[in-house]
């Protein structure tokens, strides 16, 4: 059963995985916030994520709001949550080692899931507003991925420039390094935290949102996202924002060349391998991240 | 000058390490720049120079902790350069660590035992001896991280001692420790001298390093740029141009 | 006696459950310099960092500039006027040089301020001009104490804490740092030290304070402390 | 002394009555208790190596789904009894560990541990792929065999050995020097500690007691696929387990275990629609209340030795 | 009086397979309320001891052997989905429990070798290589040739793809492309790149859930437009269709059960469903419900509970229940129930296949994705 690849085919498959590589560099910088600032590896990424995609189908099927007009509303919606679980739960084991944030956080991860069982149940739901795709010669492109594509690349951009111009995001940056250092410079430290996890939580809803407008929503929709974007820090360099956007673009890709050549269920293989390979000659990532 | 293959038989005896136009960039940074220096067993040796000047870097290319670029270093009679750092620790070379580095979940005592390879009554023994010598034997069974900044740097000392290497490296011991400690661990030093130990102490404060040194090296910008007895030192133009100050 | 600018008393207090300060009193007057000294594990850093708002005293009291400020969060005492360098390495390690100055400045508004708070710390450590593109958490130790106290001095605090400025910096630039110290006592800063350098810190002290076991021990003018034979014996190494 | 030798005593008296349980119990209570040894198992044994080296292994299951499928090929393709089988779960669960181990344990934090984590994805899509000798996603179906006692010791014994082995290593410099590794890697070898060779020893000998429990729990359930044994729900419950005991500690993964296994027992059967949430209420609690875990709590307030 | 006969199950509440063990849950419910308001069995009320097993064999098996030997169960049911299944009937068969397992489709639980063979476990919906028939039946027909088949790499779903493979052969056609995706998958975009290349007439999907819905999308995104499209588990459910709304439009689906099928009680059944949890039905609710009656009337014709007499019963007996006809050959494998093929009509699931049942005819064949 060979399937013979044309140059055509191959383009295809290049656009797909940057149209789709993108989203998970949007998604994955949140993660990456987190960890940079607070060395918390926040295994709840995916299910705040998956918050942010009921926000925007409830306000979509509810009130008929475009879904692309959500995405600002669902980046509202879930900076409350973050900011509200920071404050009652993370911020307590800001000092502690890794693993105990991440069982936190895990813990969290759960208790999300299952209550967003519980309140919206299993069923799927969707958020069906552009399909189809525009034709570039023999490359189709998916609309709601192009639109997709488009909303992460700005919003990226947006919070790289954030980091790296203003003097909050300078500030979130010092306090990545050193918490008892950025006290000393009259930050409030806590304060940071609150707008760290606040802002991860809010890209997550970005792509909360834009993702519902791609595949089905359902309570455990989120894993594999925390999965894949632990995947894009770690390729690109964790702690280490650019990074997030080239490990993304990359692992689009890996994917879905990988699933071209060989098949799907190889290509995961294939991109771990690749990770692997990455790490091995350069142990803190691609664009080199911080060592712990 | 010496050649590779040409060290005298006497030299041999007392050589115990031999550095060769070593040299370490960081990006732009240079550094330490084509260092040479020699030393001799039973002696203490100072290296001084201004902040930056690449002394620690030095210290960390000869450990291992950091990978040389160019130039060769010759321990006990073979190169180690290259070499990982526990292998280099276990030929003979103990070091301490300017920016602290105490095991902080392992209690004071343990910190001592950990290190060696004696069997563990008698180093227990010995580790306790060490502790009371820098007077926190009452503290053996606090977590090292629970010790205060000087605590733990006399800590990190103890340590090195415990190993009982041939060549010792010290960066800064002295900073940040009272001075009337001070005094008991220089006498540490030179009795470590009189059993045939070499030191190699990295020291700002001028009275520890002309109370103790034999001979002293001096960096610049990464480049020796004296060497000789204490006094000879202080008054050479361009050290005090570089490091003392006016 | 000069206005008291600082003044700790009898802080009782630790780390967990365990109290290291045993009943601590320190005090400084506006344009002093005050220095701290005492052996190794004497609860020196303890002090200020309970001071500063670190550690929370199990009793006693801290009040600055006529406020109380005991058990305050420290980002909000530093906003009141007081800098503070801790012991160590206390800077942005992936942050440039000019980065960790202008966060010293977070808490100052305007622009020009903060230009001309960067050229003073320019002047002052010339190697922070030259390396302000480098990485801090790649200079060497010296250079970095240097940065730490460039950044502190970003603000024009009212009083500055500092736990041993000299550690680690070579002769020339302790002997700088000391300079340094008076000229901005003569500028009108207030400062209080820890120091191990006991004599070049006493030297410099308009009072001094000995610290042991968590207890104030002595107590005094810095050249009375520094003639005196006890203080000798016990801090200065004979 | 006199309290060392009661504790030794109890310890008896509790081997001797687990021994003996199996006689009584109902077919219910032999698996139950069977399925604590096995946690007991994977939680010492991440233990081990993450609990000690401070390497946080994420893909641990990956070693019991190795011994799992190692176990059930050579029982349902070679015909081999179950108890070598077992054994060779374990000896492949070593082999995988030596393989990767090697590049792996260079990396550091969570590099490491999101490597292993990838190990795990691959290892059960592989599993997947090779579907001739795995059945892939159609599982491989045991002959039936009704053989939950004899397991039942073995997974005793596996537990027992385990412990003793973590309170071997934890009493000798060897583990010490295992967490001069999670203290502080650098100075470690300038203190002349071969920290590589260390780590990989610990990491081999972690991953030799999952081999053997997935081979045996192969065994037991008589149907393994690879969703079921390669799930990141079991590296995170080996981790929460240590970790409400006590990391770094001989005895708190055995706390853990038992603790984490009945307290889920209990909520299962009272309130089976809520239950994660639930898990992970525990698990929030856990950590904000217990970060050290219970015995690391009582460690680090009454001064208690490391060996407990 | 005696108390109540107490039948134990294990399900699926959580995890991954929650919601359709949760209807199966449902179905149980309604069918044991339903025993009671008729008398009960064998003169004793009947009650459900339900546990969750959070959709892994590791746990049912444990549960399983708890109802058994510990909470003393007089019978068990069967759990949701094959794998758990195949785990748990080790211990039922250990115990000699008869288990009518009304929701495992896979023919391996049942038609075992010689040495392997189980006795007291009884198969109640299609197998799994079934769900797809219908679609290359109707496709074979009409005279299409090429077929390409995708599935999910899980135990049902490559059964189901083994089954389309199996058939299209059967009927001369060629399957010209067949590969597996990874559970949990929905980005599909080089699948289809490769199908699309080929062409084929037919494209038959062996899905779960979320990847029918996926699929569907990039099948549109990319334009990969056969003549035939079907999914299997999935595309049954309304929210397929609100979902994909115009996009769901002519895809085929398979079902073990619908509503609308004409057997006895099943308008009922469907009606009191509804009152009682306030949804509807899936055919896994009408499965449990019905496997619970299959069982009860297999212990009705032995008058004890006796398992060996029960499962005597179970081998001989023939019923039409609201989910269709049960009878099982010597393995307990099921032969007499159909399943149908629907496709998606104007927002209606409209049964096309087979003949005997379809009320309507199928909208063939399906036009460009921009036609519809
Ligand atoms: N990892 C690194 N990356 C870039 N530059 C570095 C790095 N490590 C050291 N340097 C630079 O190399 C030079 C030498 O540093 P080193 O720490 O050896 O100085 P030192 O002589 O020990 O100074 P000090 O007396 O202040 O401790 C410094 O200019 C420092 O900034
Ligand atoms: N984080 C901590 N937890 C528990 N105990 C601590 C901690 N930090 C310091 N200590 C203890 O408090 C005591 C005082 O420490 P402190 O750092 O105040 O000393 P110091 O006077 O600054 O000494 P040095 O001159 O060595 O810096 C020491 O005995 C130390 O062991
Ligand atoms: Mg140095
Ligand atoms: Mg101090």
């Amino acid at each position: 059963m060979n399937v013979f690849v044309t140059p055509a085919m191959l383009a295809q498959v290049v656009v797909s995985g940057i149209l789709s590589g993108a989203l998970y560099a949007m998604v994955a910088l949140g993660l990456a916030l987190i960890f940079g600032v607070m060395r918390i590896i926040n295994v709840a990424h995916g299910p705040l994520l998956m918050l942010g995609a009921y926000t925007t189908y409830f306000l979509y099927s509810a009130l008929g709001l475009n879904p692309y007009l959500t995405v600002p509303v669902s980046m509202l919606a879930l900076f409350a949550v973050g900011v509200l679980l920071e404050r009652t739960l993370v911020f307590r084991v800001v000092d502690a080692p890794e693993l105990s944030s991440l069982l936190l956080t895990f813990g969290i991860s759960i208790a999300l899931v299952n209550l967003a069982q519980l309140l919206f149940t299993s069923d799927l739901r969707s958020v069906e507003y552009l399909t189809g795709s525009w034709v570039v010669g023999p490359v189709a492109l998916s609309k709601p991925r192009l639109v997709a594509f488009v909303f992460a690349g700005a919003l990226t951009g947006l919070a790289f420039l954030f980091l790296r111009r203003t003097k909050l995001g300078k500030a979130i940056r010092a306090t990545s390094q050193s918490r008892e250092v950025a006290m000393v410079c009259g930050i409030d430290v806590q304060r940071i935290h609150l707008i760290t996890f606040g802002l991860a939580a809010a890209l997550a809803a970005a792509g909360g949102a834009l993702i519902a407008m791609i595949v089905a929503i359902q309570p455990e929709m989120g894993q594999t996202w925390t999965f894949k974007s632990f995947l894009v820090i770690v390729l690109g360099g964790a702690g280490n924002y650019p990074g997030a956007l080239l490990g993304g673009i990359l692992l689009g890709l890996i994917e879905q060349v990988a699933s071209l050549f060989l098949t799907t269920q190889l290509s995961e293989v294939v991109a771990y391998v690749l990770l692997v390979v990455v790490l091995l000659v350069r142990p803190t990532g691609l664009l080199g991240g911080r060592e712990t | 000058m010496l050649t590779v293959n040409g060290i005298r038989d006497d030299l041999m005896a007392t050589t115990v390490l031999e550095i060769e136009r070593l040299t370490k960039r960081f990006g732009g940074v240079t550094a330490v720049d084509g260092v040479s220096l020699r030393l001799e067993a039973g002696r203490i040796y100072g290296l001084i120079g201004p902040n930056g000047s690449g002394k620690t870097t030095l210290f960390n290319c000869i450990t291992g902790v950091e990978r040389r670029d160019e130039g060769r270093v010759v321990f006990g009679g073979g190169r180690i350069d290259g070499l990982k750092p526990w292998e280099i620790a276990q030929k003979g070379i103990g070091r301490t660590f300017q920016l602290i580095r105490v095991f902080p979940e392992l209690s004071a005592l343990e910190n001592l035992l950990v290190v060696t390879r004696d069997n563990l009554a008698a180093a227990r023994e010995r580790a306790l001896e060490l502790l009371r010598f820098v007077k926190l034997e009452e503290l053996r069974d606090e977590y090292a991280g629970n010790l205060s900044y000087g605590q733990q740097k006399l800590l990190e000392f103890v340590r090195v001692l415990m190993r009982e290497p041939t060549l010792i490296l010290l960066d800064e011991p002295a900073a940040g420790v009272n001075r009337t400690l001070l005094n008991d661990l220089l006498d540490a030093v030179r009795h470590l001298r009189n059993q045939g130990r070499t030191v190699l102490l990295v020291e700002h404060d001028m009275k520890v390093v002309m109370g103790l040194c034999e001979t002293v090296f001096v960096l610049d910008h990464g480049e020796k740029i004296a060497e000789g007895a204490p006094g000879v030192i202080q008054t050479d133009e361009r050290v005090i141009e570089a490091y003392f100050g006016r | 006696m000069s206005k008291q600018l600082l003044t700790a008393y009898e802080l009782v207090g630790g780390y967990g459950k365990i109290d290291i300060l045993h009943g601590v009193s320190l005090s400084v007057g506006v344009g002093e310099i005050v220095s701290v000294i005492g052996p190794n594990g004497a609860g020196k850093s303890t002090a200020f960092k309970t001071i500063v708002g670190f550690l929370r005293p199990r009793s006693g009291r801290v009040v600055f500039n006529g406020e109380e400020i005991t058990g305050i969060r420290p980002d909000v005492v530093i906003q009141r006027g007081l800098a503070y360098v801790p012991q160590g390495r206390p800077v942005f390690p992936q942050m440039t040089v000019l980065e960790n100055l202008e966060m010293g400045a977070y808490t100052v508004g305007e622009p020009a301020r903060v230009a001309k708070a960067l050229e003073r710390a320019y002047e002052l450590f010339p190697i922070l001009f030259e390396r302000r593109r480098q990485k801090a958490g790649t200079m060497s130790g010296g250079e970095q104490q240097m940065l730490a106290i460039g950044r502190a001095l970003m603000t024009a605090p009212r009083l500055i804490l500092l736990d041993e400025p000299s550690l680690g910096l070579a002769p020339k630039f302790v002997t700088l740092i000391f300079d340094k110290l008076m000229e901005m006592k003569r500028a009108g800063y207030t400062l209080m030290l820890v120091e191990q350098n006991a004599a070049r810190a006493l030297a410099i002290a308009d009072r001094a304070y000995a610290l042991e076991l968590g207890r104030n021990r002595f107590e005094g003018p810095g050249t009375a402390l520094l003639a005196d034979p006890e203080v000798k014996r016990l801090y200065l190494g004979g | 002394m006199i309290r060392r030798g009661a504790a030794l005593a109890a310890l008896a008296a509790v081997v001797a009555g687990l021994a003996a349980y199996p006689g009584y119990a109902s077919g219910y209570g032999v698996r139950a208790t069977l399925q604590i040894f096995m946690w007991i198992v994977l939680a010492g044994s991440w233990n081990l190596i993450s609990g000690l080296t401070g390497y946080v292994s994420f893909g641990h299951v990956a070693f019991f789904g190795a011994g799992a499928y190692t176990g059930a090929i050579l029982v349902a393709k070679v015909g081999w009894p179950w108890l070598p089988a077992a054994l060779a779960g374990g000896v492949a669960a070593v082999l995988l560990a030596l393989v990767i181990g090697y590049p792996c344990l260079r990396l550091k934090g969570p590099y490491f541990a999101i490597a292993l984590l990838g190990l795990n994805e691959v290892l059960r899509a592989l599993v997947s792929y090779f579907e001739g000798l795995t059945g892939g996603g159609n599982g491989l179906s045991l002959p039936t065999l009704d053989a939950t006692i004899p397991i039942y010791y073995a997974m005793g014994a596996s537990a027992a050995s385990v412990t003793l082995l973590t309170y071997v290593i934890i009493t000798s410099r060897f583990g010490l020097r295992l967490m001069t590794i999670r203290e502080d890697e650098v100075a470690a070898e300038a203190m002349g500690i071969d920290t590589a060779r260390h780590k990989l020893y610990a990491f081999l000998l972690s991953a030799a007691g999952p081999g053997i429990v997935g081979a045996l729990t192969a065994r037991d359930q008589g149907y393994i696929e690879p969703i079921s044994v390669f799930p990141l729900a079991t590296t995170i419950t080996m981790i929460v387990m240590v970790l409400l005991g006590g990391k770094g500690t001989v005895w708190g993964p055995v706390l853990g275990a038992v603790v984490l296994f009945v307290a889920q027992e209990v909520v299962w059967a009272r309130y089976p629609y809520v239950h994660p949430l639930l898990f992970g209420a525990i698990i929030v609690a856990v950590v904000l209340l217990m970060p050290r875990g219970v015995l690391g709590l009582l460690q680090s307030r009454y001064r208690l030795p490391r060996t407990i | 009086a005696q108390g109540p006969i107490r039948i134990g199950a294990s399900l699926s509440l959580t995890g991954t397979y929650a919601k359709l063990g949760r209807n199966q849950h449902e179905g149980y419910k309604l069918c044991e309320k339903d025993l009671n308001a008729t008398g009960g069995l064998l003169g004793r009320k009947v009650e459900f001891v339900v546990y969750d097993d959070q959709s892994t064999p590791a746990t049912a098996v444990r549960l399983y052997e708890k109802l058994i030997t510990e909470d003393m169960v007089d019978g068990v049911m069967g759990p949701y989905s094959s794998p758990v299944t195949e785990a748990s009937a080790n211990v039922t068969e250990k115990y000699k429990k008869v288990m009518v397992a009304p929701l495992a489709a896979t023919t391996s639980i049942f038609k075992r070798p010689p040495d392997k063979k189980r006795y007291y476990v009884f198969m109640v919906i299609s197998p799994a290589e079934a769900y797809l028939e219908g679609l290359i039946d109707m496709a074979a027909k009409r005279g299409l040739k090429t077929v390409a088949v995708v599935n999910e790499d899980t135990l049902f779903s490559k059964a189901a793809a083994a089954g389309a493979v199996d058939i299209a052969k059967k009927k001369g056609m060629q399957v010209v492309f067949q590969e597996a995706y990874p559970k949990g998958n929905t980005d599909f975009a080089a699948l289809l790149t490769k199908v699309k290349s080929l062409n084929p007439d037919i494209v038959a999907a062996a899905t779960y859930f979320d990847d029918a819905v996926a699929l569907t999308r990039q099948m549109r995104e990319l334009d990969v437009s056969p003549k035939a499209y079907g999914v299997t588990v999935g595309g049954d459910l309304p929210e397929f269709y609100d979902t994909l709304k115009a996009n769901a439009e002519y895809v085929y689906g398979a079902t073990q059960w619908e509503h609308v099928l004409p057997y006895p009680g099943n308008h009922e059944f469907f009606g009191a469903y509804k009152k009682e949890f306030g949804h509807e039905p899936s055919y896994h609710s009408a499965a449990g419900y019905a496997g619970c009656l299959i069982y009860a009337e297999a212990v009705k014709r032995a008058g004890t509970l006796d398992a060996d007499r029960v499962r005597e019963q179970l081998l001989k007996l023939e019923m039409r229940t609201v989910f269709g006809d049960y009878k099982v050959d010597q393995d307990g494998f099921q032969v007499a129930h159909r399943m149908v093929t629907f496709q998606w009509q104007e927002g209606k699931k409209v049964v096309v296949w087979p003949d005997e049942m379809a009320p309507a005819k199928p909208r063939f064949p399906t036009p460009p994705w921009n036609q519809r």
